[in-house]
């Protein structure tokens, strides 16, 4: 396995020290360190590495870089399995196992390609005209067919073992690619004392510096990278990111970026995530990332051993590989002699050059010197060979054809500009008429493009945009940059070309878009069917919608349907392209937000306390609380929190709740601030003195409820809901500062300050005598119903004293500072142990609530009103309020509004569900009948059955009525009685005690 | 009465979150946390049109005058740290002792108790800045975010109030305050940030109490 | 000519070469009974049926760009009717079984996938506000089942059950939802009504509305003067701009909502599926591509184009929610723009402006509307009167408070 | 997209929430008409192009800020505190 047939003795930037064994297919090979994936393969002799989309075509190495769109693997195993991996752009390691994808039985006996024999009849959108009848058969038989043909590799499922980053980076400039042009910029920008950031999706820098032979100032120009190198890593604020591909352009100069920080390991080392997200905030940009080749479009061009010409000579002088034993060049341009040249300095074989253009002496020459035939204005017409290239057609200009074998066929068409990032801000690239590609049109603010992304595609001109472009950054700035050094003189470099869309003639199928199978006949079918605009066209035969998203293609498919429409390429459209530029693990973007951190979770000051006692915790909003505390024994959540209710109701309990929103508002203006927000009066509450408050939302709806004490003749403290903390402070805040800045009212969330736990019970004074402070007094009389006051506990701690209830028992909230929440529950513990103290969760405190017919989040559900619930009556007539006259809307004053009442099932011993929908007796479950809903339920270990709450026309006049709580999908129909939503001391006599 | 006094024990913020020690890789840390406990905190709100006056006082009182820009000043008792548009916060380097000094400012200023409401910690270090920009969407380069530079913002979804502090021998130097309910999942994220460079972590109850 | 298995078979000997274009490129006439602005999936899809069903084929829909450029071309592709309200249930109905019988009524395979649609849900609260829409389902006669926890284990077994912050405890499982082929249904559309004699005119915008006491007679366009009995508009995204030419406010707001392609992958994933704790949506298309979407970017934006804020939002969602799509990767994002309106439902109604219609507001459910949408749309425009399960889609429900708010968001469309 | 908070500074975007126009003026006082505040409510210019528009600081300072944004191309040119703008008018 160590023979590497196709390896060179030496040169190229591989470490023929540092051999790397990987298998592909389960066979095992060996390649070198500076590999990629692709190159070990080539130099080992693999040609056939994948199948194709639809018609199962054996596919090869088509290019070197990341637009290949065939050489696709399924790269590591198990649950890190990558599917779609390009193997052009996989760092080889060692240990690597790839797969194809794709096949079945095996890459070389593939069964569905059988599909190419039918494929006549699979045109592109045959699909749309077919599968029609019967109906049913589309999901049960021709859909699935469909899908488990279609897609390319299979993703693991599992879930992924590697952890991902996020990071944020700002610099002065962003420079995009690391060949000539980036460098140039980078150091012209960096030695101004600009902060830098140098991204290149390759794991070494260089560009196309790294493949080709050229020479810098009379010198191989890996001495004056060597030396750009030097100079940028010794400048300290110049941050160089290789393996890191910028993917997107978005508003305000925020550039997306992947670093792959460890995918050329096996896995990544201890600490270290496989992947990091970044958004890079850049003042000033410079696209920088070359150019991808194009292929042509011949019969056959799609067999393995067909490549580009520059990918062979980053094959050739990168990674010391030679492709081939035998090479046929098909050029259109002057840009493929380079890589004949390349090939036979390398020691390889040129047998024959087929160059699309007329006849020309210096080319002739070139080609004696190369020994190679020559066949000016000649054309490929096909290619043989199934798994592997075995020969080509040749057209010359006589139209006589020839059949020449070989193995590998270098393809040359002119290069396309890199400008991806400059159309995703909408901007559409130009077309160049002299240069033959699109070239960056309307470029976002922020944004300049050099060198060959910009269409100036020789090294001279990379070097010089560069140094000017980095130059320009810098002084946008405002830096002061150092008299400009003379451009770096480079060998002379010609670039002719005259681009061949498509050789005709041919047999067999021409490839428009290698990865979707699209041809040039079905571009030719979508002109003779009407879809003649760009979009139509990709959209109708897929073209460009595949992993490399038209790299190689959208140019081609454009160009065929100018010539089939008349037109010229510009008239018939452009090729833009949408972010991101390549691929990007979802992985990266979420980085550390999946699992428990996928959203912070907020803790009581009383949770500690709480797991203690072996609560089971609940999700709510944000907040995690203690749902129960099961004792041993208790094996139903039911059964626990019966006990806590009776627990409660008969003696005392206590229950975290701090999660509340506490709201401290202070101002001469604070009363009045109130009276706005609320629908109920505020002015005349007594200092000491809580109140129910409720507040809608300018449309009339409920928006949020809760008490609010007042602590001093100009300072109040309002409790909101847990789920609508954050929007009542941003509702008072837009209240405030955009509706009546004029007032004095000043306001900040205290919410995390003050650790909240609810003593409810009739034992709850007796307990809490045993922690407040013994200079309050507590009685009755002193501190009764409503009462709110500063008081101290455990000694002198600072606390504030609510008797409010919710579970309309004698009850009370104690607030302490949140560093004694945990030392005053366990205080609260000892002084009620003589009464039973038992803590409660959130569940027996909304069967509490609903005992009580207190509304609660199911009721506050953002569609009823304060008549729906029943507390209409608390709408102040003499004020102004946010909602008061959107609630006087006609819809929301309408007497069969569905209004809220209490339910209790007839047979008790039937359970209720909240979501059922009420149906009158004896009529048909159709949305006609429908008169409303259960909000919540819950069962009462006081009543000895379920009850539940909700909404339904007629409201309370109906109380004594029977109806049906109708519950499909639950298989529940249950009959109920109206009644009142107080079940339990309706006298309130309790609350006062 | 021994039993009761360590009944009414304060729990800190950080209590039951993170330990003293070093966690993610070996060898030299590139990042020291210092986990703050025992500081005192309160939000002072000026009254419209007060807020010079209420500085005024504020720096006859402690020498410190209120910063009218995201900024910390700091003062040999308490450090004013602008929190909005004529707020701020007011701390003390013991949690206790502020009391009257609150008091005669709410004269001028709405007060509000915010004490228990923050866990803080001090970051230094070498590779700080690299830890921070895993989550902070603000530009901590010396050059845009100076000494005693401060700002509300939030990092892995969660508030904070950050700034930073005169460099110290191992580099730049912050302080982070988060809201003490979620002080857990800011920790997670810290860890899991700062483990690539090995974070020393250590508890400073030396302002407050012991 | 019509499509069949047997006309594909016939072209495929003769090489394709006897197809004709899907739909003519016509001029456009001077006058038409009904101009349609607006050449999406909503404007064809009324074209259609007013050929199809009301007999009027006078009609020109004209299109600023391409047939199909806008939403139709850009959304998520799921089709579904699961609504909690009665406003909006009936309507989202007749859309279901319309694109039940779409393929046999237009000729043309839209690919209609109904392999169902599945809302998770991850609290009892919400549990009970899906029982409540799943049984108000059934009371409008829509299928809808409550799964637990296990249920939804057995369907999807890689999401994260074990270890999430939210944990799953079942879904809303609506099995006639599903999917369609987003492009193919504005294709099919163009080509029914054309097959009709509707004029399809491309590269035509609208620049004014031309007003005669009152009434709209007619349309400034980009290729000339147009006049009309009837002016209907179907420009989603854009209704504010174009009423505005008519001197009309809505209560519409314009967002953007980015969607979310993957690479091609091997089936993995055979329903639709909505997480119900953050805003995610994920289904795989019939050529394997994960097609995924999530919450809107929240800013009034007519620029097809987000930022990375929803971005990673969306992802941190998909990670949540599925912790083994670490690896698979984002291919293509973009952005559509989207009338949201005040309470997130709809708009198909009259307007203060005699012989002008409104068909708008569809936040970011038009897709699945589409049908229903063209259906009711074609027959008020025939009839003058709405449609019996659009009657609740009035423009006039803001003011008398009838508003349609399934979410209870209020009137804040970036809620909704 | 990066908003120059008047107050905090040039933050992204997501620290900010998002409320729609800015120069809706609410009907205030007992004697306003329903009708004019549901068109407060409800209806919108919804521009394409220069758009005042809310925007709340809830990650920062907490500030209501009025941002002139063009929606076709999301530029902005210019960020004001909502507190001053309305003293500023009232004065």
């Amino acid at each position: 396995m160590s023979t590497q047939p196709f390896r060179l003795a030496s040169g190229g930037l591989i470490d023929r020290g540092h051999p790397l064994d990987f298998s592909f297919d389960g066979a095992s090979y060996r390649g070198y360190a500076g590999d990629t994936l692709a190159s070990a393969l080539l130099a080992n002799g693999v040609r056939l590495v994948g199948r194709s989309f639809k018609y199962h075509r054996p596919r090869g190495i088509l290019s070197a870089g990341p637009e290949e769109p065939n050489a696709l693997v399924e790269l590591r195993s198990g649950a890190r399995r990558e599917p779609n991996t390009r193997a052009t752009v996989v760092e080889l390691f060692g240990g690597l196992e790839a797969a194809s994808q794709n096949r079945w039985p095996s890459l070389a006996f593939d069964l569905l390609s059988i599909n190419g024999l039918i494929s006549p009849a699979l045109v592109a959108g045959f699909y749309y005209k077919t599968f029609m009848w019967p109906a049913s058969f589309w999901e049960k038989l021709y859909e699935p067919l469909i899908r488990r043909a279609a897609g390319l590799g299979r993703a693991a499922g599992a879930e992924d073992p590697d952890h991902y980053e996020k990071a944020f980076a700002f610099c002065d400039l962003l420079v995009i690619g690391g060949g000539p042009a980036g460098l140039s910029a980078a150091l012209a920008a960096g030695r101004s004392g600009a902060r830098v950031i140098l991204c290149d999706e390759d794991f070494r820098l260089g560009g196309r510096l790294l493949a080709e032979q050229r020479e810098i100032d009379g010198k191989p120009a890996s001495e004056w990278l060597a030396a750009t190198l030097a100079e940028l890593t010794s400048l300290p604020e110049v941050r160089i990111m290789p393996r890191t591909t910028v993917f997107g352009l978005y508003d305000h100069g925020i550039y997306g970026a992947v670093e792959r920080v460890a995918d050329h390991l096996p896995q990544p080392p201890a600490h270290q995530p496989r992947q990091r997200g970044w958004r890079i905030h850049a003042r000033r940009a410079i696209l920088a990332a070359g150019a991808l080749e194009r292929p042509i479009v011949f019969a056959g061009n799609d067999r393995p051993g067909v490549m580009l010409a520059g990918a062979v000579r980053s094959y050739v002088n990168r990674h010391g590989v030679l492709p081939g034993r035998e090479t046929v060049l098909f050029t259109a341009g002057d840009d493929g002699w380079t890589t004949a040249r390349d090939i036979a300095a390398a020691g390889g074989k040129v047998a024959a050059i087929v160059d699309s253009r007329p006849a020309d002496p210096v080319r002739k020459a070139l080609a004696d010197k190369l020994g190679a035939r020559l066949f000016a204005g000649g054309a490929v017409t096909g290619a043989r060979g199934g798994r592997q290239l075995s020969g080509v057609t040749i057209r010359d200009a006589s139209g006589a054809v020839s059949e020449l074998s070989c193995d590998l066929l270098a393809v040359s068409n002119g290069w396309n500009p890199t400008l991806h990032l400059t159309s995703h801000q909408n901007g559409k690239p130009a077309w160049d008429e002299s240069l033959q590609c699109f070239v960056p049109g309307t470029v976002p603010a922020g944004l300049t493009v050099a060198g060959s992304a910009a269409g100036r595609f020789t090294l001279a001109q990379a070097l010089e945009d560069g140094a000017r472009l980095g130059r320009d950054a810098a002084t946008e700035v405002g830096l002061t940059t150092l008299p400009a050094e003379p451009t770096p003189t480079t060998d002379p470099e010609t670039n002719g070309l005259s681009p061949v869309w498509r050789v005709s003639g041919g047999k067999g199928k021409a490839f428009v878009d290698y990865q979707n199978d699209v041809t040039d006949k079905d571009v030719e079918l979508a002109a003779r069917e009407g879809f003649r605009p760009v979009e139509h066209l990709k959209r109708y035969i897929t073209l460009g919608m595949a992993t490399d998203q038209g790299k190689t293609s959208n140019l081609s498919g454009l160009a065929i349907m100018a010539e089939q429409t008349g037109r010229t390429i510009p008239q018939t459209g452009t090729t833009t392209f949408r972010p991101p530029y390549t691929p990007v693990a979802i992985g990266a973007l979420a980085g550390h937000h999946r699992g428990k951190d996928f959203r912070p979770i907020r803790l009581a000051p009383t949770h500690d306390w709480s797991k203690e006692q072996g609560a089971i915790f609940v999700e709510s909003g944000p907040w995690l609380r203690a749902q129960y505390y099961p004792r041993s024994g208790e094996t139903d959540w039911l059964t626990t929190v019966n006990r806590e209710v009776k627990a409660v109701r008969a003696g005392v309990g206590l229950c975290d709740v701090s999660t509340l929103g506490k709201i401290d508002i202070q101002g001469a203006d604070a009363a009045e601030f109130l009276e706005r927000v609320y629908i109920n009066g505020w002015k005349a509450l007594p200092v000491g003195k809580a109140r129910y408050g409720l507040m809608l939302r300018e449309d009339g709806f409920v928006m949020d409820d809760g008490t609010t004490s007042r602590l001093g003749e100009t300072h109040f403290l309002m409790t909101t809901t847990t789920a609508n903390a954050g929007k009542v402070m941003q509702h008072l805040e837009f209240c405030h500062q955009v509706l009546w800045p004029e007032l004095d009212v000043r306001m900040v969330s205290v919410s995390e300050q003050w650790a909240q736990v609810a003593i409810a019970g009739p034992k709850a004074r007796e307990t809490l005598r045993g922690v407040v402070d013994r200079e309050h007094d507590l009685s009755n009389e002193a501190f009764p119903y409503l009462a709110a006051r500063a008081v101290t506990v455990g000694g002198g701690i600072p606390a504030r004293l609510f008797r409010i209830s919710f579970s309309g028992e004698l009850a009370y909230e104690l607030a302490v500072p949140a560093d004694y929440g945990d030392a005053t529950v366990r205080a609260l513990m000892q002084a009620g142990a003589p009464f039973g103290i038992t803590p409660y969760g959130t569940e027996a405190l909304g069967v509490m609530r609903i005992e009580k017919g207190h509304v609660a989040g199911n009721e506050l559900n953002g569609q009823t009103t304060a008549r729906d619930l029943g507390l209409g009556k608390m709408m102040s007539s003499k004020k102004d309020f946010v909602g008061r006259l959107m609630a006087g809307r006609q819809a929301l004053v309408e007497p069969d509004r569905p209004a809220f009442v209490g339910f209790k099932p007839v047979d008790p011993s039937q359970r209720l569900r909240a979501g059922a929908h009420f149906i009158d007796i004896g009529k048909p479950g159709v949305m006609e009948n429908d008169e409303g809903y259960m909000t919540s339920v819950a069962y009462s270990p006081h009543l000895d059955h379920w009850m539940g709450l909700g909404l339904i026309k007629g409201g309370a006049a109906r109380v004594g009525e029977r109806v049906r709580a109708y519950d499909p999908v639950r298989n529940g129909d249950v009959v109920v009685e109206i009644c009142s939503p107080v079940f339990v001391d309706p006298e309130g006599a309790r609350l006062h005690g | 009465m021994a039993e009761t006094a360590r009944s009414w024990a304060p729990r800190s913020a950080w209590a039951g979150i993170a330990q003293a020690g070093q966690i993610g890789a070996a060898g030299a840390a590139g990042v020291t946390a210092t986990l703050l406990d025992g500081f005192g905190l309160a939000t002072l709100i000026a009254a419209p049109g007060g807020a010079a006056a209420l500085s005024q006082t504020v720096e006859a009182r402690l020498g410190i005058a209120l910063p009218t820009t995201p900024k910390i000043v700091p003062g040999a008792s308490h450090d004013a740290i602008w929190s909005g548009p004529d707020q701020w916060l007011l701390r003390a380097s013991t949690r206790e002792g502020s009391g009257s000094l609150l008091e005669s400012l709410s004269a001028q200023a709405a007060v509000s108790d915010q004490s228990d409401a923050r866990a803080a910690l001090r970051l230094s270090g070498p590779d700080v800045r690299d830890v921070l920009a895993k989550g902070v969407m603000l530009d901590l380069h010396p050059a845009a975010f100076a000494v005693g530079d401060a700002a509300l913002t939030s990092i892995a979804h969660i508030g904070v109030h950050l700034w930073r502090l005169a460099d110290g021998p191992d580099g730049s130097a912050f302080e982070i305050m988060v809201a003490r309910s979620m002080v857990g999942s800011f920790w997670s994220w810290f860890a899991a940030s700062a483990a690539e460079f090995g974070c020393q972590i250590s508890i400073d109850r030396s302002t407050g109490r012991g | 000519m019509r499509y069949s298995i047997f006309s594909l078979l016939s072209q495929t000997l003769r090489g394709h070469k006897g197809w004709t274009p899907a739909w003519r490129d016509p001029a456009p006439k001077p006058e038409y009974d009904v101009i349609i602005i607006g050449g999406g999936g909503h404007g064809l899809a009324t074209a259609h049926y007013l050929a199809s069903r009301h007999g009027i084929t006078n009609v020109a829909v004209l299109e600023k760009g391409y047939l199909g450029s806008g939403n139709v071309g850009r959304n998520t592709t799921i089709i579904r009717s699961n609504y909690l309200l009665p406003g909006n249930t009936p309507f989202y109905e007749l859309s279901m079984k319309l694109w039940e019988g779409l393929e046999q009524d237009l000729n043309y395979n839209a690919m209609v996938s109904q392999r169902g649609v599945l809302n998770l849900y991850h609290s009892d609260a919400q549990r009970d506000a899906f029982a409540r829409r799943g049984n108000a389902m059934r009371l409008a006669g829509v299928d809808a089942e409550l799964l637990g926890t296990e249920q939804v284990r057995a369907m999807l077994p890689y999401l994260d059950f074990d270890n999430a912050r939210f944990p799953i405890q079942g879904g809303l499982l609506q099995r006639r939802g599903g999917s369609a082929r987003h492009d193919a249904v504005a294709w099919g559309f163009a080509r029914a009504a054309d097959s009709r004699g509707v004029d399809m005119i491309q590269n035509c915008e609208v620049t004014g509305i031309t007003m005669s006491g009152g009434r709209a007679i007619g349309v400034e366009t980009s290729r000339g003067p147009i006049r009309a009995k009837k002016i209907a508009m179907a420009v989603a995204g854009n209704s504010s701009r174009v009423a505005a030419m008519a001197g009309m406010r809505l209560p519409i707001e314009t967002h953007v909502l980015q969607a979310f392609v993957s690479e091609g992958l091997k089936p993995l994933i055979d329903c639709v599926v909505t997480y119900g704790a953050g805003h995610f949506y994920i289904s795989q298309s019939d050529k394997g591509g994960l097609v995924f979407g999530g919450d809107i970017d929240g800013y009034n934006s007519y620029a097809q184009r987000g930022n990375l804020p929803v971005i990673e939002d969306v992802m941190e969602s998909a990670m949540a929610l599925w912790p083994g799509l670490g690896r698979v990767r984002m291919l293509r994002h973009w952005g559509g723009v989207m009338d949201m309106s005040m309470d997130g439902s709809p708009i198909i109604d009259t307007t203060p402006v005699d012989g002008l219609y409104l068909n708008a507001g569809w936040c970011y459910g038009g897709f699945k509307a589409t049908p229903a949408s063209g259906f009711c749309f074609a027959h008020l425009i025939a009839t003058g009167q709405p449609h019996e399960v659009a009657t609740a889609y009035r423009l006039d429900r803001f003011a008398t408070g009838r508003v349609i708010d399934e979410k209870g968001a209020g009137a804040q469309p970036n809620l909704h | 997209m990066r908003i120059t908070c008047p107050h905090c500074g040039a933050r992204d975007a997501q620290e900010f929430s998002y409320l729609g126009a800015a120069d809706l003026q609410r009907p205030e006082g007992m004697a306003a008409s329903e009708a004019a505040m549901a068109d407060y409510v409800y209806q919108r210019d919804n521009p394409a192009g220069v758009h005042r528009e809310l925007w709340y600081h809830g990650a920062g300072c907490h500030a209501w800020l009025v941002v002139t944004r063009d929606t076709r191309n999301h530029a902005i040119t210019a960020v004001e505190p909502a507190k001053a703008r309305k003293a500023g008018a009232a004065a």
